[in-house]
C-alpha cells in the first residue's frame, strides 16, 4: 500500500519536473496576480500593505485553481486512470497520493514564495511570516477541496472553468480564516492563534472529505 | 479460477447495446469476443474490469479467495496509459506498483515483448506499435490471472502478433484466463468465441432501433 | 554574394558547434578577467557617493543587469524575426537560449534594485514607473519560458514563441507609456531617480567595465546555451531514430534475453 | 567597509553571484549530461546521417 502511494507521488513529482506541469505555471500566475492588482488599485503602498495578506491569499486561491483541472484529467486522457482504478491499493490512498504530489509542487512553493511577493506589497516582516504560515497550513485545504472538483470534471473536455465554478464556493471558509489569521498577526483585534487553529482544523477536515469525495467521484465519472 | 457471466445487459445512455449475454470461462481457457463496431465489445470489457455497471445480469468469479474480480484482472485497454515523459521502464515500474502481486521486473517484461532495448527510451519517442507492446508488457509485471484485452493486436506488425499469441498461449498453459475483444484472429488454438451481434436487441424491441444505428 | 553565403555557412548548426567549442574558453576567460577588474574598480577605486554613500556600489551590478535584461529581449526579438522570416533553425535555438538568461538578469536587476531601495527609500518596492516596467518585462520572460516548455515539437514551439516575443516588443512601449502615465497620476511628488544626479568619472568607469563584463558573460552564456540546445535536439532526434531502429533489432535482443 | 548599509551591498553581490553562478553551473552540467547522452547513443550504435557520411568519406 505504501509502495503504491510512494510510486504515485514519485511519478507525479517526476512528471512535474520533466514536463514542468501545473506547479511552475501556478507560481508564475501567482506572481502575475500579485503584480497586476496594484495596477488596478493604484501604487499606494499604505493601501497595499493593509490589504496585502488578503491579496496574497486571494491570489493563492486562484493560482491553485488553474493547476487543478489537470490533476486527474491527464490520467483519464491517456488511460493511466485504468491502472489507478484497478490497483489493489484502495483508491482513497491513491487520491491522497495525487493530492500530496500536487500540493508539494503547487501549494507548498506558493506558500514559501509568498513572503517574497509580500515585498512588492510592502508587507511588514511579521505579516509576511503570518501569510506564509497560514498558506502552509491552508493550501492543503485548497488542494484537496479542488481535488473533488478535479475528479468530478476529470472526464469532461473543458473542465477548467467548470471546476473553478464548482469549488470556489467551497473554498470560502478557508479563505476567510486564512486571511483573518494573517491579519490578526499584523495587529488586529483578535488573537492570531484562534483563527489559525480553526484554519488548521478546516484543512484537516478538507483533506479527509476531499480524499473520500474525490475517490467516489472518480469511481463514478472516470 | 472460474468466471461466469449470466444474462448480462449493457445500457449506455439511452440505448441498449446488448442483452442476455452469458458465458463461463475456467482457468486455461480463452474467450474471443467479436462483433461489429459499436456493438459493445469495449463496454463488455469495461464491465468485466469493473469500470461499468451492468444494466442487468451478474458477473461471478470463483476461486479467487478474498480478492475482488478487479484485483485479479490485468486490463489493457485501447488507451495505453503511458506517460510520454517517462521511460518505458519507469512506466512499467509504475504499473507494477499499482497492480501489486509482482512477477517480472520491468526490464524482463519488456524483453518478453521484444523491447528490451527500449527500456531507457521515453515513451513519447516510441511508435504506436511499440507503445502498444509496452502496454502489453504490463501483463508480465503483475501476477494477475485474468487478462482483459481490448483490441490487443491493433497497431502490431505480423511478428509482434505471433509473439503475442505465443505469450498468451503460455499464460493459458499456466492456468490463466484471457478475454479479448478483437476484429483480427489472435492465432490461439482452442478458444471459445462469443459474437455480441447475436445479443444485440432486434429492431422491434424498445431501444433496438437506436442500437441498429450504431 | 560570397559574404552572405559564408554567413549562412556559419549559421549551419554543425559549424556553429565547432565555432562555439573554440570560442567559449576565450569568452569565458575574457568575462572572468573583465569581472575581476570591474569588481576591483567598483569596490576599491570608486568613492562612496556623497548622497547614496556606499550603497552606490549596488548600482555597479544593478545597472548592467538592467541593461542585459533589455539586451537579451532585443536579441530574442531579432532571433524571432529570423525564425518567422527565414525559418532558420539556428534562430530558434538563439531564441530559446536567450530567454532564461534574460529572465535571470532581469531578476537580478529587480532584487538588487529592491536591496538598494530599502536603505535609500525606506521601502523594498515602490510602484514606480521604471520598476514596474522591469517587473512586467520579467513576467513576459516567464510567459515565454512557459510557452517553450508547453509545446513539445521544437519547431512549432519556436514559431509560437516568436509570435509572442514580437507581440511583446510592440507592447513594451505601450506598457511603458501607460505605466508612466499611471504612476505620475498617483505617485507623490518625491520622485526618486535611479541614476542619481550626475555621474562622476570615478563612478562611470567601474560602471562601464562592469557593463562590458556582464555583456561578455551574457554572450558566453548565450553561446553555451545555444550549444546545449543544439546538442539537446541532436539527442532528441537520435533517440527518435533509435526508436525506429528498435524493431529491426528486436528479435535478436529478445532472443538474447530469453 | 563600515557603512551601515553593508548588509544590503553584500546581499546584492552575493545574490548576483548566486544567480550568475547558477547560470554557469546549469550550462556546464547540461553540457556534460548531453555529451554523456550522445556517447551513450553512440555506444548503442546510433549515429546521425551526416556523421555516418563523414566516416564513409
Amino acid at each position: 500500500m505504501t509502495r503504491a502511494f510512494l510510486a504515485l507521488v514519485l511519478r507525479d513529482l517526476r512528471l512535474a519536473a520533466r514536463v514542468g506541469g501545473s506547479g511552475a505555471m501556478g507560481l508564475v500566475f501567482f506572481l502575475m496576480l500579485v503584480a497586476v492588482v496594484p495596477f488596478a488599485l493604484g501604487p499606494d503602498l499604505n493601501l497595499l500593505a493593509r490589504i496585502g495578506p488578503a491579496l496574497l491569499w486571494f491570489s493563492a486561491v486562484l493560482a491553485t485553481l488553474i493547476g487543478l483541472d489537470r490533476l486527474f484529467q491527464t490520467d483519464v486522457e491517456d488511460g493511466a486512470i485504468d491502472l489507478i482504478l484497478s490497483s489493489d491499493t484502495p483508491l482513497e490512498v491513491l487520491v491522497a497520493a495525487k493530492g500530496v504530489a500536487h500540493w508539494l509542487t503547487t501549494g507548498l512553493p506558493l506558500a514559501l514564495l509568498a513572503p517574497l511577493f509580500g515585498l512588492l506589497l510592502a508587507l511588514t516582516p511579521g505579516a509576511m511570516l503570518a501569510v506564509a504560515a497560514t498558506l502552509v497550513v491552508g493550501t492543503p485545504a485548497l488542494t484537496f477541496i479542488g481535488a473533488v472538483g478535479a475528479a468530478l470534471t476529470a472526464s469532461l473536455g473543458r473542465g477548467g472553468l467548470l471546476l473553478a465554478i464548482l469549488v470556489m464556493p467551497l473554498m470560502v471558509p478557508t479563505l476567510i480564516f486564512g486571511v483573518s489569521a494573517a491579519n490578526a498577526a499584523t495587529g488586529g483585534t483578535i488573537a492570531f492563534l484562534t483563527p489559525f487553529l480553526i484554519l488548521a482544523a478546516l484543512s484537516l477536515v478538507a483533506i479527509v472529505i476531499g480524499i473520500f469525495a474525490a475517490a467516489a467521484a472518480l469511481r463514478q465519472s472516470a | 479460477m472460474r468466471i461466469s457471466v449470466e444474462g448480462l445487459a449493457c445500457r449506455r445512455g439511452e440505448r441498449l447495446l446488448f442483452r442476455d449475454l452469458s458465458f463461463s470461462l475456467a482457468s486455461g481457457e480463452a474467450l474471443v469476443v467479436t462483433g461489429r463496431n459499436g456493438a459493445g465489445k469495449s463496454s463488455l470489457i469495461a464491465m468485466l474490469a469493473g469500470r461499468l455497471a451492468p444494466a442487468a445480469g451478474a458477473i461471478r468469479a470463483e476461486g479467487i479467495g478474498e480478492a475482488t474480480l478487479a484485483e485479479v484482472t490485468n486490463h489493457v485497454g485501447h488507451k495505453e496509459g503511458l506517460k510520454a515523459a517517462l521511460t518505458a521502464e519507469e512506466n512499467l515500474a509504475f504499473a507494477g506498483a499499482m497492480l501489486g502481486r509482482p512477477r517480472l521486473s520491468p526490464r524482463e517484461a519488456l524483453a518478453r515483448v521484444g523491447l528490451a532495448r527500449a527500456a531507457d527510451l521515453p515513451a513519447g519517442y516510441l511508435s504506436a506499435g511499440q507503445r502498444r507492446r509496452v502496454a502489453l508488457a504490463r501483463l508480465f509485471v503483475s501476477r494477475r490471472p485474468l487478462w482483459l484485452l481490448d483490441e490487443p493486436t491493433s497497431a502490431l506488425d505480423a511478428a509482434s502478433q505471433v509473439r503475442l499469441a505465443e505469450v498468451m498461449q503460455g499464460h493459458l498453459a499456466e492456468g490463466g484466463l484471457i478475454i479479448a475483444a478483437t476484429h483480427a484472429p489472435l492465432g490461439l488454438e482452442g478458444t471459445k468465441t462469443l459474437s455480441i451481434d447475436a445479443h444485440v436487441p432486434s429492431v422491434d424491441l424498445p431501444g433496438g432501433a437506436e442500437g441498429e444505428r450504431a | 554574394m560570397p559574404r552572405l553565403s559564408s554567413l549562412w555557412n556559419l549559421a549551419n548548426p554543425t559549424r556553429f558547434l565547432g565555432l562555439a567549442d573554440r570560442l567559449l574558453p576565450w569568452l569565458a576567460a575574457l568575462a572572468a578577467a573583465l569581472l575581476a577588474v570591474g569588481l576591483y574598480l567598483s569596490f576599491f577605486v570608486a568613492p562612496p557617493d556623497y548622497q547614496q554613500g556606499e550603497t552606490v556600489r549596488i548600482m555597479f551590478i544593478h545597472v548592467p543587469a538592467a541593461w542585459l535584461g533589455l539586451f537579451m529581449y532585443v536579441m530574442m526579438s531579432a532571433s524571432a524575426l529570423g525564425t518567422l522570416v527565414w525559418r532558420h533553425p539556428l534562430a530558434d535555438v538563439a531564441q530559446k537560449a536567450a530567454a532564461p538568461i534574460g529572465a535571470a538578469f532581469t531578476f537580478v536587476c529587480l532584487v538588487t534594485g529592491s536591496l538598494w531601495g530599502k536603505p535609500m527609500w525606506g521601502t523594498w518596492w515602490v510602484w514606480d514607473a521604471r520598476l514596474t516596467s522591469v517587473l512586467v518585462l520579467f513576467l513576459m520572460y516567464l510567459g515565454i519560458m512557459a510557452l517553450w516548455r508547453a509545446v513539445d515539437d521544437p519547431g512549432r514551439a519556436a514559431r509560437a514563441v516568436a509570435v509572442l516575443t514580437l507581440v511583446g516588443v510592440v507592447n513594451i512601449p505601450i506598457i511603458k507609456f501607460s505605466v508612466d502615465w499611471w504612476s505620475t497620476l498617483h505617485q507623490p511628488a518625491a520622485v526618486f531617480r535611479i541614476d542619481g544626479p550626475t555621474i562622476h568619472p570615478s563612478m562611470l568607469w567601474p560602471l562601464l567595465v562592469m557593463a562590458l563584463a556582464f555583456t561578455v558573460l551574457a554572450v558566453a552564456l548565450h553561446v553555451a546555451g545555444m550549444r546545449n540546445e543544439i546538442l539537446r535536439r541532436r539527442v532528441r532526434s537520435l533517440w527518435l531514430m533509435e526508436a525506429e531502429r528498435l524493431d529491426a533489432g528486436a528479435e535478436t535482443a529478445a532472443g538474447a534475453a530469453r | 567597509m563600515s557603512d551601515p548599509h553593508a548588509g544590503f551591498i553584500i546581499a546584492s553581490y552575493a545574490l548576483t553571484g548566486l544567480v550568475v553562478g547558477g547560470l554557469v553551473l546549469r550550462a556546464v552540467v547540461e553540457h556534460r549530461a548531453l555529451r554523456r547522452a550522445l556517447e551513450q547513443l553512440e555506444a548503442r550504435g546510433v549515429r546521425r546521417r551526416s556523421a555516418r557520411q563523414e566516416t564513409a568519406r
